[in-house]
């Protein structure tokens, strides 16, 4: 293994301690628990976002603390769900008064952690409500899984509730908004390489010399098949084509009920794309892809929409929900509607994302 | 089951754990993100630097300690769930000092109902539920027949090792390695295996 | 090799018609001769600026182009420079009348292909002058070689004379400012790994699973030294101590005079940094390396630069001008004045670097 | 020399450069930037498209078209380095239809002149120059001798390649090579290398 680390262990707080200095107008952080929260923190009045993961995705989700999108940021060890206490701090740090909102990506150990924060939270007098992104159309049979992997469209629904929650929405606005994005979002990915986990030092997997992995998850988790190299055109087809040709997807989640004072089960159906659809495309890197090759792909994809009445009429090209040094990319689409559009298009202002500010 | 032998087992466990942790990264890099070992030996080398500040308090005590420091320092899918297991088992036996037999049936039947609870996972998912589910079964039915702690413990133990070996045939249906469909078979759970050495070393602290 | 790309031949092409795809609100692309444009070209009155060079090292220069930066960028093939007939074709179609400024890097290609092109924008009667950028400090020797490459200030060149230009700079004051950036400006690279470009396959070179090249240049050259891999902190403080120990750098260059009509040698001088300077502080990322490993150089580079007596008053963090897939940083320190910072703070709106807007 | 010679030449050296392709590009790859093959091979193959258009010119038309074609199809330093070289050439020889002895050596020198002013090399820096600056001395020292063109270009060719070869010891002063401080000594120069073989091609289709 050759990256550009100290000691393994170190990684995340070294890593952190860069973002810090680099960053001391946008953002803050605090190391134990280890979380990371806007430097205006708290905003009075406004709903306050927090994400967070395992580590090794940069720059979500530290990336996109800041006005207009996440008030604070929890990252775990590396591809290590972050813990309770640290959710439970963080909420106590930004709560501005009208409550907390947790984005979770839907991985065994995020919900479950993520589940003991909001039961903390609760039992603290803390507002909190808690939605779950599962956007990743390569993961079948979800009945027999831990169901759809959270992916790209958490870092679409970070922007979008970060701009609701900036403009005066309530928390159980936000909240419906960000399970609305999620329910349009679909995404997935590929890799051409395997990432390093700095702790183990050697490769998450071995693909061969002409092999890639379409369907990859984002901690180097398989996906639904390993073939020979293709083109970039064909790769773009085989992903866009899983997404769009994608049936409806029921699954029934947990979820925080405020009123109930406790987790309910809640069944959703992702609705088909159709014809004349307005999308946001996101192109993403895993780390290891650079620019130039995204923008092959989006050039397939562009042209796949087209042919398929579908309007891109936003899009995010780069590496911003990554895997390390992993060579792939991954496809979000997202179905946009009027109010979506407006607050995608809102200022935000955070070390990774940025605009109108 | 004395409050030293519960301190003998957390001290086991712990050394069985880093033993063992590269055998369990391993494990979980075949069918999940390659770092149950490494999470298992942070949390628990944690738990041990926190436990002389509690060894003198009751047994109750001692395993919310344990759970406390898991939640908080161990992440992934393994921290809450050894954590509720430790926390359940907390409640269960309370203040007390020494455990009976009914006590220790109580305190383990708690922790399952914890993790139960926690991840969903029903037997035959390919989790620690697998072992945990029948090593209770075990103690508690040898309990019921009368059996010494001791005795009962080794029983479950064999179960315990017989449901880490059943997960190796199974279908992952819950955590990381569900994703990996039909290509989870043939693997054997690293988190069934760390559960089952950590009732390993629980019988281990007993003799 | 595996990229996600199609026929290595069309790997440029296609690349630029993703861009165009995606970004047709800020530039358009020209593909015959090549050139990136801004949509809104040519800006009346406003002096232009025109970089490029090989393609490869996205998003520089074309995800540069926009309000507040660039206003043309010429990709080569990959790390081949651009023809004088692109660069002469994107003058024509971004002249606003008050002159081009051709912002080069100091590559033998580079320098003479730019020098063809000024001679035919002069023969055209357009006003054309021309800034080379050679800031990298692994080139010792100077006398003896091609001179220092132009690297990691270049970026930062850009954004600041394209500020200055917005800001109505004549054509002599945008390139004597062009000229003072790139006399404040030092970098240095190095690479964990080899790049590898399209059209060859195979790594361009072979560096052992221990390795590391110290110095490295953005297409592949080789550096100052090959050495084991080292500590993050350790390489940091290589790159960092090469930039600040760096002696005066004398060189004689040649710009065009439009006075006298022709080309003139003109010696220039590098100024040291001093205790109390304020720095601009940029680790790029050579396009494979992911950004926590960048913060973590970020951490040690403001340590030292502090144990120094050197103030960070600006940063970027970030894969910039970047060589295809190589992993591997580079460090870039630019001293700053006022007007600099004020420029840096200007708004931008390119593809790859926005604010303020 | 006839104007048929001259597409002869244009032709020959054509095929060359795409015989050696990759072994251009190999030479570039140990001291440069792997590409000086393709490079010479994309602007060649684009000049052999554009030539039937001027064929039935004068030679310095078909020169000046080499030229053009060149510094805008090859980019890099060997780019406007060719495009100069045949650039001076056509301006050189002008509207004639075949080349004295007289003539080619005002074309050979006119053409070395031109690489010597863009690129500002010296001989001994490892660049094409190193074949270019022996080899029209040779050529002009033989024509004054009197010697046959056919000849005076045997003898280019033959100090083409000692230059070409004299490369391999030499420090690289200028291009990408230059970077390499003593890295470089050792290796031939891929851009002496595909002067040579244009010379050598020029020789051929005298014959
Ligand atoms: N829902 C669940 N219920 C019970 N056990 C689970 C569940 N999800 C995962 N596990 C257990 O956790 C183990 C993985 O733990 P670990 O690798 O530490 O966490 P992560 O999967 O987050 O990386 C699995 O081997 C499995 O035994
Ligand atoms: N300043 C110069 N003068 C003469 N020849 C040069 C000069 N710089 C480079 N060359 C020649 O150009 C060759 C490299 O050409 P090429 O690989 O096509 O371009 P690049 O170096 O831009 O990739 C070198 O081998 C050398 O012979
Ligand atoms: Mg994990
Ligand atoms: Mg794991
Ligand atoms: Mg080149
Ligand atoms: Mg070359």
């Amino acid at each position: 293994m050759k990256k550009l680390i100290n000691k393994p262990l170190d990684f995340v707080r070294e890593s952190l301690e860069g973002m810090a200095l680099a960053h001391p107008d946008l953002i803050h952080v605090n190391y134990d628990p280890a979380f990371v929260y806007r430097a205006d923190a708290p905003v009075h009045g406004k709903v306050a976002i927090i994400s967070g993961g395992g580590s090794g995705h940069e720059p979500m989700h530290n990336g996109f603390v800041g006005m207009g999108m996440l008030d604070a940021a929890c990252p775990g060890e590396v591809f290590t769900s972050p813990t309770p206490d640290q959710m439970l701090a963080a909420a106590k740090k930004v709560d501005g008064g009208a409550g907390i909102l947790y984005i979770v990506k839907n991985y065994s150990g995020d919900v479950m952690n993520f589940e003991m924060a909001t039961e903390l939270a609760f039992s603290e007098g803390i507002r909190v409500l808690n939605i779950l992104v599962d956007d990743d159309v390569a993961v079948k049979d979800s009945l027999y899984t831990q169901g759809r992997r959270g992916v790209g469209t958490t870092v679409l629904a970070e922007k979008i509730c970060g701009a609701a929650a900036e403009q005066g929405y309530s928390l159980q606005q936000v909240a419906d908004l960000c399970r609305r994005v999620n329910l349009n979002g679909r995404s997935i990915g590929m890799a051409l390489t395997s990432c390093t986990v700095p702790a183990k030092g050697t490769p998450t997997f071995e693909l061969g010399d002409r092999e890639i992995e379409m369907g990859i998850g984002i901690h180097g988790e398989p996906g639904r098949e390993r073939t020979n190299i293709k083109s970039a055109d064909e790769i773009t087809q085989i992903l866009t084509l899983s997404i769009l040709e994608d049936s409806p997807y029921k699954r029934v989640v947990r979820e925080w009920d405020e009123h109930k004072q406790e987790w309910v089960d809640v069944e959703l159906i992702d609705p088909v794309f159709n014809k004349g659809d307005r999308l946001l495309a996101f192109v993403n890197s895993m780390g290891g892809t650079p620019l130039s090759e995204l923008y092959i792909v989006y050039r397939k994809l562009a042209e796949i929409c087209d042919q398929h009445g579908l309007q891109i009429v936003r899009n995010l090209i780069g590496p911003y929900i990554t895997s390390l040094d992993m060579q792939g990319c991954s496809i979000t689409l997202l179905k946009l509607d009027d109010e979506m559009i407006r607050l995608w298009d809102a200022p935000v202002k955070t070390a990774n994302l940025r605009w109108s500010i | 089951m004395r409050k030293e032998q519960i301190l003998q087992w957390l001290q086991t466990f712990t050394d069985e754990i880093e033993r063992h942790k590269d055998y369990l990264t391993e494990l979980d890099a075949a069918i999940g993100d390659a770092d149950h070992g490494i999470n298992m030996d942070r949390g628990f080398k944690k738990v041990m630097s926190q436990l002389p500040t509690v060894a003198d308090k009751d047994i109750g005590s001692i395993l919310k300690t344990v759970s406390m420091t898991l939640i908080s320092s161990v992440g992934g899918a393994s921290g809450p769930l050894y954590g509720t297991f430790f926390l359940r088992a907390s409640t269960a036996v309370g203040l007390k000092q020494e455990l009976t037999a009914e006590d220790m049936r109580g305190m383990l039947q708690a922790g399952l109902d914890g993790v139960l609870v926690r991840g969903k996972a029903q037997i035959g998912d390919k989790t620690m539920v697998d072992v945990l589910s029948p090593a209770v079964a075990a103690f508690d039915l040898a309990i019921t027949e009368g059996k010494q702690i001791q005795e009962a413990m080794q029983q479950a133990v064999a179960s315990a090792q017989e449901g880490m070996k059943n997960t190796i045939p199974m279908l992952a249906k819950k955590g990381r390695a569900s994703y990996l469909g039909e290509r989870s078979v043939g693997h054997q759970d690293p988190g069934a295996t760390s559960c089952y050495l950590m009732l390993k070393s629980l019988l281990a602290s007993l003799c």
